[in-house]
């Protein structure tokens, strides 16, 4: 009998051990990975922190105290900082900073799509050159056409609007992104447009109802980019506009920090919180959607 | 008429001169638009548009910037002629003379400026000295801290930063007491110094660092370039003295956690020729030769600098003001701090030579920063860096 | 397809067309013409024909530093970049939970992008006795000079665009995440373990977007501007003295906009060449997946 | 009214490669043709021309009474069922369906009903409101269908629809789509079809007449029997059926009877068939479907005697594969008539069935036994 | 020394979706083993525990000796050939077939003799240079199966290795695998295999032994001809044969004969198997192969009757589907004996040949027959 049950039981205590074993070995890479990942992650947050951190601090102790933890937390930051130097807070430079983003970002979106569709799906004449500019106008330093782009501008009248920040873009400006379009548009395949033109739709209609939905995720990618380096952009505001009412946020921003005067650092760090707080919002909410969304560059056929 | 007024500046200044400009608009039945930013791109954004010849009416210019905007004098509208509407007896001739250039008034010296030390009181006291009156009892200071205090304590600094400025003023200073010449020589315009006059300079900047006076130029960018006043050893003492403008005394006091800032008169090599001191307009009123309302203008800037309803507005927002009567309405109003009026007296009353607008040209600066810098890390002998700096210079004034 | 027209692509790609005629080639040729100049802005631009390029060639000691000092750059700060966003994106490929809290945290750097807070923290990180030297002390190590030594100046700021590689990350990740999963199973059957499967299966199938990325930061890396103007200003001794800052301050500190022009087409014509180069080269090494059979 | 004619129709691609060299083909008003051949034989190119996603070279396409060469797509009234379905991903399966009645500006009620009618047809009814990604194999592929006949399109194209389900579903669904045309015909719905595939047994089952190519060129057309009975050629000959008809390399002469030799081996025919042979002699393709060869009986003589390599076993048959010196044939004998121990030392002897019998020109492929078989 | 053994097999997959039940297969060595099954059935995942591409979470797997379960997939002694192929598209066939070997740092110029050598087996020699995407499916087929074979393995596993290729690749390739099995298998290589599939035809034409999976179980495990002839429940009945066999719901009463009542009408079976059966009565099901019923002559009694609806010609063979009240059935008619003219008013007479007639119950499936047709 004892030998009986001895035979039977070895396999299974055996096997027992061999799963055991395996898990243990899961369990200790997967320890390893997220180590690695938190402990990087931290060095990637760290500004963040420190700036939410160094926004509630006084302004002298901004600079007193390395940590983030402020000593005597405080809202004046916020407070003196949303009211501005200016008759206008900073909900108006919010205001002006969307008035700029929204058709920037939607015309990059139709413009961009659009030209990527020419680019990816046709051949015509000229393609080739065409394609050609595309690639350099990102290799000219854009200091130097700065003077000429303005000169330009103040010759249609557009100074002091918001129109030159947001106009070229909307005319397939920014060839970044036009070349990231037609980059996804190659790898996906053509039967679904095919499709539709049998169905009875034309190029047009091809590009609205089958291509950009496909491209949608791309195309989200596309205008997260763009909201954040339009949020970001600093120099084209400052140069375009004059009035301070048409003043976005990242001009804003600036707009008390005289280097050779004092300044309140803790007014322009709560500023700088609050102007992060759209793209992050932004990024958190379309992330999932904006890194799937690249993935699927190649829909399945 | 509908003007438009630009400047650069803090959040103070802002609010003030908003203030002014309605106050003044109201008086004289003008609107005019603020155009505001901070510092940063602010050259760039005036360059632009005047280049574009879209600039403000009224634009707050940047002293050093004249050379620049207006080469032949011919950038903005000549003042002298709207002596009508501008009251110019409230500046000196040699105030307008520093604004002029090829005998037009490119804009009115909104206030002036110059370099004093500043000493922190309690350090001193602290290591048991006096505050020092000579640059001989500065070195002495030195070691006294070194050893009293801890050897990261420093009586003074005058290095590097991003611009190397601290250590080209106090080269300059320094070279200027002992020639009694400002670098640039008006009659030739070449170079009033002489390489080896200029390498004394030098070499004395450098005993300085070597006695521990100062910290060494690497340091300093070691530091990431910080403004001295955003340090926690200007804070707490441990730098306890700079060669400042007078008009930064409360950015350099605020933060000083134990006692106080004290305004000193400029120290002096042995065998000075001069006090040497280093005054100069900070910025200027100027009007656009393009304006169209240039008369309505004038009235404006007139107001903001000489009338009470500007004056009082703007209060010391830009420095104590270079018009007469406004500095007497600010002073006696006791707006000011009175350390801050101690520091500007000191400036207004030393002497020295006239401080050429050159020395503030980038190219200039330039060539100045990259021989010291150089120096600094080793690289050429005082010599030969004071050498280069002469001959840099005079080339770049042989361009005018 | 049956019935389009062969110049119908041309009406796809017109919004761009007439943006370039509109707003690009104007400033693009104008600044090619300036290049040609003396131009101080306040005057109108004099004709000096190659001056400014012989000037540059011949006299020019600050240029050929910073073309140097932009090459080291370049070629220091292109590769590091590349092989970190891959590695991040390698990393965050992995199923695991909380995947897409981390994702968002590793974008935070380069959401943060130009901000104010970045370059004060900088200094505070890298300064003498900033956090990175605490962190060396700590270990017993010596504490370095980041921003005063000019062999490590040009590497701090390099640091800083490292650390802000989120983008060139998400589209790796995509890529990443395109590959054909039974492609790695195949190759664990094979007999290779992580490193081989990355070197020869992972790596291989993602050149398209390694190319992509690689013309995409040679041409930003061409064009750094705000590492050192914000950080060093050029210095010390100009050893982060970028092309780009140079031509910028000729441009508007010097009024030289003539001169910087030249610069700047020069650069131009730097970045191209190695783009031609980069475009040339790919033939070699770059697999296309989607290509036609040959 | 939906008929569709095809004349001289040629395809250079870009590269200058010609693809199909002027065709000529006739589909009748309701007819269900099939184009069938080997991969690469431009039957996809022929098919994408006719519903104008490829440029026309050269020849006309007529449908109806209309020239369509310049349609677009769109306009030239043919519904397409592609290959992978094609379906729009990021459309649930009511909108795939409705989106050719959308892009008309049909009116919502009409296109709802026709949704809904398409949709019983095929029996989807219950997934419309799923995502294509949420559809299984077969699934889609109805969907597909009825993305096609919601328009009530003149012509239908089909390119290899049930390529990509698995044995049993493709079996289905050949049975369904041939059901919906009889349907659509009876009803008096325009239902004019050609449908591509590589499959024989596809081609077989489901074309009214079948149209065999092979590199861009039409090898013959013809009704699934006489494609059967009477191939014109070699090529239409190994094409169709399944397993391949065997084809062995021989020489022929007719002196009285028909003899063949094939390697060391000689088959004689009666002389009653020798007299209708086109040619009398020379070299030549002997064809004999797998069906048609049985075992012979050990007293039997005129038989091929061959050695058996391998032997599938399918259920109801049994496939042999016999080599004779260095041809290798193929023998399909019902499981109750196979007894291995016919087969001794793995040799065996095959008499073929003589009425069942083609001879190929060697050079041209070309049928001379036609009429003998006729 | 290479016999592949699994012991109580168990797959959880992380969404606790429990995919494999405990199951446990011997496989010997030089066995050619097939896994046959619907979709779903859990084949892939079976073998990928074997391959160590899924984790185990039950059970364990043994290969030759050595528990594998916790072994990396390359230390395991398998090789395995993907459904799509997975051939690493950016290399070389060259490369392809080498890179295991590459990874063992094998010396140079055993690699080229070993790809030389694998090459030439398959035919491929011609390729050696080409790109995965240059290669026709059947060639890119032939790489897989190559690299495969090069690291002469204890294992091999084959996951649907044939179902992206056209009918006739695939008859082709069925064979040109066998041969390669039983090659191996001469020259004394190790050969086991497991091969994953689910179409019943590649089943039943390559595997020495065939185990037929649903939702994770096993069904039955036997060789081809018992597996066709004497499936132990209804399920294996239905899987195996070509077209499916019918299975119409009857209901059973043994007594003296056996009689079963389908719809309204009743079939009876002779008195002498009826003993045999191990039911007396109840829900049945009554399984008949297609090619096992035949057209009754017009005076034959004990027939169904049912309308046909739809008749498929296949060359060789006719298939009819005949509706029998709301039961379809399949019946296969050779050409030869199919003559329309039996056929009246769409209706049809139709035997089932008794001793291949099968009875299953209902709820439990279990074959009740099987010593009945022993
Ligand atoms: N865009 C193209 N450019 C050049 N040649 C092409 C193009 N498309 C197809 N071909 C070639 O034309 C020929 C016919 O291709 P087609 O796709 O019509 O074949 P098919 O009969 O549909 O084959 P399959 O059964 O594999 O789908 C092939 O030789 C193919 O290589
Ligand atoms: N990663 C997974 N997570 C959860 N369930 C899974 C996973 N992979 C497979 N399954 C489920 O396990 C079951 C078995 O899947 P498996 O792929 O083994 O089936 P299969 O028999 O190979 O089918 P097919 O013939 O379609 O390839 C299916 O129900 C499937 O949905
Ligand atoms: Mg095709
Ligand atoms: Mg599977």
């Amino acid at each position: 009998m004892a030998e009986q049950i001895t035979v039977r039981t070895t396999p299974e205590l055996e096997s027992a051990r061999t799963l055991a074993e395996g898990r243990r070995m899961h369990a200790i890479s997967s320890a390893v990975r997220y180590a690695l990942l938190a402990g990087v992650g931290f060095l990637m947050l760290y500004p963040l922190v420190w700036l939410i951190g160094a926004s509630f601090k006084t302004n002298t102790e901004i600079f007193a105290n390395p940590g983030f933890i402020p000593s005597e937390p405080t809202l004046n930051g916020y407070i003196q900082g949303w009211k501005t130097s200016t008759p206008y807070t900073f909900a108006t430079f919010f205001w002006n900073t969307f008035l700029i983003i929204l058709p920037k970002t939607i015309g990059t979106a139709i413009s961009c799509a659009a030209v990527a569709y020419g680019f990816a799906r046709f051949e015509f004449p000229g393609k080739r050159i065409l394609f050609a500019t595309l690639i350099a106008t990102l290799l000219l330093p854009n200091v130097v056409t700065r003077i000429p782009q303005y000169l330009l501008f103040r010759d249609l009248g557009w100074l002091d609007t918001f129109l030159p920040l947001w106009v070229p873009s909307a005319f397939a400006g920014d060839a970044f992104f036009v070349f990231m379009l037609i980059q996804f548009l190659r790898a996906i395949p053509r039967d679904m447009e095919e499709a539709a033109r049998v169905d009875g739709a034309n190029t047009l209609q091809t590009l609205i109802y089958i291509v950009v939905p496909m491209l949608a995720p791309a195309l989200i990618s596309v205008c997260l980019f763009q909201f954040m380096w339009t949020m970001n952009d600093f120099l084209g505001p400052l140069i375009y506009l004059s009035s301070v009412d048409k003043y976005p946020v990242s001009l804003a921003l600036k707009l008390s920090i005289d280097t050779t005067e004092a300044f309140q650092w803790n007014r322009i760090l709560a500023m700088s919180v609050l102007a992060l707080v759209p793209a992050l919002t932004v990024f958190f909410l379309a992330q999932k959607y904006f890194i799937e969304g690249i993935s699927t560059g190649g829909v399945k056929g | 008429a509908d003007l438009r007024m630009s400047w650069w500046g803090g959040d103070s200044r802002h609010v003030a001169t908003q203030e002014a400009l309605k106050a003044c608009g109201e008086k004289h039945g003008h609107t005019i638009k603020p155009e505001f930013t901070g510092w940063t791109g602010h050259q760039e954004k005036v360059a632009t548009q005047l280049a574009g010849g879209t600039e403000a009416d009224i634009m707050q210019i940047n002293w050093p910037w004249l050379p620049l905007f207006s080469l032949e004098g011919d950038g903005f509208a000549d003042l002298n002629e709207y002596s009508d509407t501008i009251d110019l007896s409230q500046w000196s001739q040699a105030q307008l003379d520093s604004a002029t250039v090829n005998g037009k008034l490119n804009g009115l010296p909104v206030s002036t400026t110059g370099r004093v030390f500043f000493f922190n009181k309690a350090t001193f006291e602290e290591a048991g000295l006096p505050l020092p009156a000579t640059w001989d009892e500065l070195i002495e200071a030195a070691a006294v801290f070194k050893e009293k205090l801890g050897p990261d304590y420093y009586p003074f600094d005058a290095q590097g930063g991003n611009d190397g400025l601290g250590a080209i003023l106090n080269v300059s200073l320094v070279t200027t007491q002992m020639t009694g010449k400002d670098l640039v020589d008006p009659a030739t315009n070449t170079v009033a110094w002489t390489a080896e006059e200029l390498q004394k300079g030098i070499e004395f900047n450098q005993n300085l660092a070597d006695k521990g006076g100062i910290r060494d130029w690497k340091t300093v960018a070691g530091g990431g370039n910080v403004d001295l006043f955003e340090l926690p050893a200007w804070s707490e003492g441990k730098i306890a003295g700079s060669y400042e403008w007078d008009s930064t005394y409360g950015k350099f006091n605020d933060p000083i956690e134990n006692g106080e800032l004290v305004p000193v008169g400029l120290l002096t090599v042995e065998d000075a020729v001069t006090e040497g001191v280093y005054r100069k307009p900070s910025m200027l009123f100027s009007i656009s030769k393009n304006s169209e309302n240039p008369e309505a203008a004038a009235q404006i800037v007139n107001c903001l600098l000489n009338e009470s309803e500007g004056i009082e507005a703007l209060g010391d927002t830009r420095g104590i003001p270079a018009s007469r009567i406004a500095a007497e309405t600010l002073a006696e109003g006791g707006a000011i701090n009175p350390r801050l009026l101690e520091a500007h007296k000191l400036v207004i009353e030393a002497e020295g030579p006239t401080v050429s607008p050159f020395n503030e040209h980038p190219e200039v600066r330039e060539i100045f920063k990259d021989a010291l810098e150089e120096f600094a890390y080793g690289n050429i002998s005082a010599a030969d860096a004071a050498t280069e700096i002469v001959d840099g210079v005079n080339g770049v004034l042989a361009k005018f | 397809m049956g019935g389009d027209s062969r110049y119908l692509g041309l009406a796809y790609v017109a919004p761009y067309v007439a943006g370039l005629l509109i707003f690009t080639a104007i400033p693009f040729v104008a600044s090619f013409y300036l290049s040609f100049t003396d131009y101080n802005l306040m005057r109108s631009p004099q004709w000096s024909g190659l001056d400014n390029y012989t000037q540059l060639f011949t006299r020019d000691r600050t240029f050929r530093k910073s073309l140097s000092v932009t090459l080291l750059y370049v070629f220091m700060t292109v590769p590091l970049k590349l092989v970190f966003a891959l590695f991040i994106a390698y990393i965050l490929n992995y199923r695991l939970k909380f995947i897409n809290f981390f994702r968002t945290a590793y974008y935070v750097p380069s959401i943060l992008g130009g901000s104010i807070a970045v370059a004060v923290l900088w200094r505070y990180i890298f300064a003498d006795s900033g956090l990175v030297n605490m962190a060396i002390t700590a270990f017993g190590g010596e504490p370095v000079n980041w921003f005063g030594d000019p062999s490590n100046a040009l590497f701090t700021i390099t640091l800083l665009r490292l650390w802000q590689f989120g983008s060139a990350m998400v589209i790796f990740l995509a890529a990443l995440q395109s590959i054909d999963k039974t492609l790695y199973e195949a190759a664990a059957i094979d007999g290779a373990g992580k490193w081989h499967t990355f070197v020869y299966i992972t790596l291989p199938l993602i050149t398209p977007v390694i190319f992509f990325n690689l013309i995409m930061q040679m041409v930003q890396a061409f064009q750094e501007f705000n590492g050192p103007y914000v950080i060093t200003e050029g210095g010390p001794l100009k050893s982060t003295y970028l092309l780009p800052l140079y031509i910028y301050e000729e441009a508007f500190k010097k009024f030289d906009m003539g001169y910087a022009s030249a610069i700047a087409w020069v650069l131009f014509a730097i970045i191209m060449v190695l783009t031609l180069i980069a475009f040339w080269s790919s033939r070699h090494w770059v697999y296309y997946a989607g290509d036609k059979r040959s | 009214m939906a008929r569709l004619q095809i004349r001289n129709l040629e395809k250079v691609y870009a590269n200058s490669f010609k693809a199909v060299h002027g065709i000529s083909l006739d589909v009748d008003d309701g007819e269900f043709m099939v184009l069938v051949g080997p991969s690469g034989c431009a039957k996809s190119t022929t098919l994408r021309m006719i519903a104008g996603l490829e440029t026309i070279t050269g020849g006309e396409i007529r449908i109806g009474d209309r020239i369509v060469n310049n349609l677009a797509p769109g306009q030239r009234g043919v519904s397409m069922v592609f290959q992978n379905y094609a379906l729009y991903p990021h459309m649930k399966v009511r909108s795939n369906l409705a989106f050719g009645l959308k892009l008309k500006r049909r009116p919502k009620p009409e296109i709802e009903d026709a949704t809904k009618a398409v949709a019983n047809t095929l029996e989807i009814d219950p997934l419309l409101d799923r995502l294509p990604k949420q559809l299984s194999g077969g699934q889609a592929q109805r969907v597909a269908v009825g993305r096609a006949l919601i328009k009530k399109p003149d012509v239908f194209l089909f390119d290899e629809p049930l390529s990509n389900l698995d044995a049993k579903l493709r079996a289905s669904m050949r049975v369904r789509i041939t059901d919906l045309h009889k349907r659509l015909k009876r009803e008096g719905q325009s239902s004019t079809v050609v449908y591509v595939t590589h499959d024989q047994t596809e081609a077989m089952t489901m074309g009214d007449r079948i149209c065999v190519m092979k590199d861009g060129c039409i090898m013959q057309v013809a009704d699934p029997v006489t494609l059967y009975n009477r191939p014109e050629n070699a090529f239409v000959a190994g094409f169709i059926g399944s397993p391949e008809m065997n084809l062995m390399e021989g020489t022929l002469a007719v002196n009285g009877g028909i003899r063949v030799r094939l390697a060391d081996q000689v088959l004689t025919f009666g002389e009653d068939v020798g007299g209708r042979l086109d040619v009398t002699g020379g070299e030549v393709l002997l064809g004999v479907r797998p069906q048609h060869l049985r075992i012979a009986a050990s007293d039997e003589e005129n038989a091929l005697e061959g050695h058996v390599s391998h032997v599938e076993f399918m259920g109801h048959e049994v496939y042999l594969y016999v080599d004779i010196a260095d041809i290798r044939l193929v023998v399909v004998v019902p499981s109750e008539q196979y007894h291995p121990e016919d087969i001794r030392d793995d040799r065996i002897r095959l008499i073929p069935r003589k009425t069942a019998v083609h001879i190929f020109d060697r050079e041209t492929g070309r049928n001379v036994s036609l009429s003998a078989n006729a």
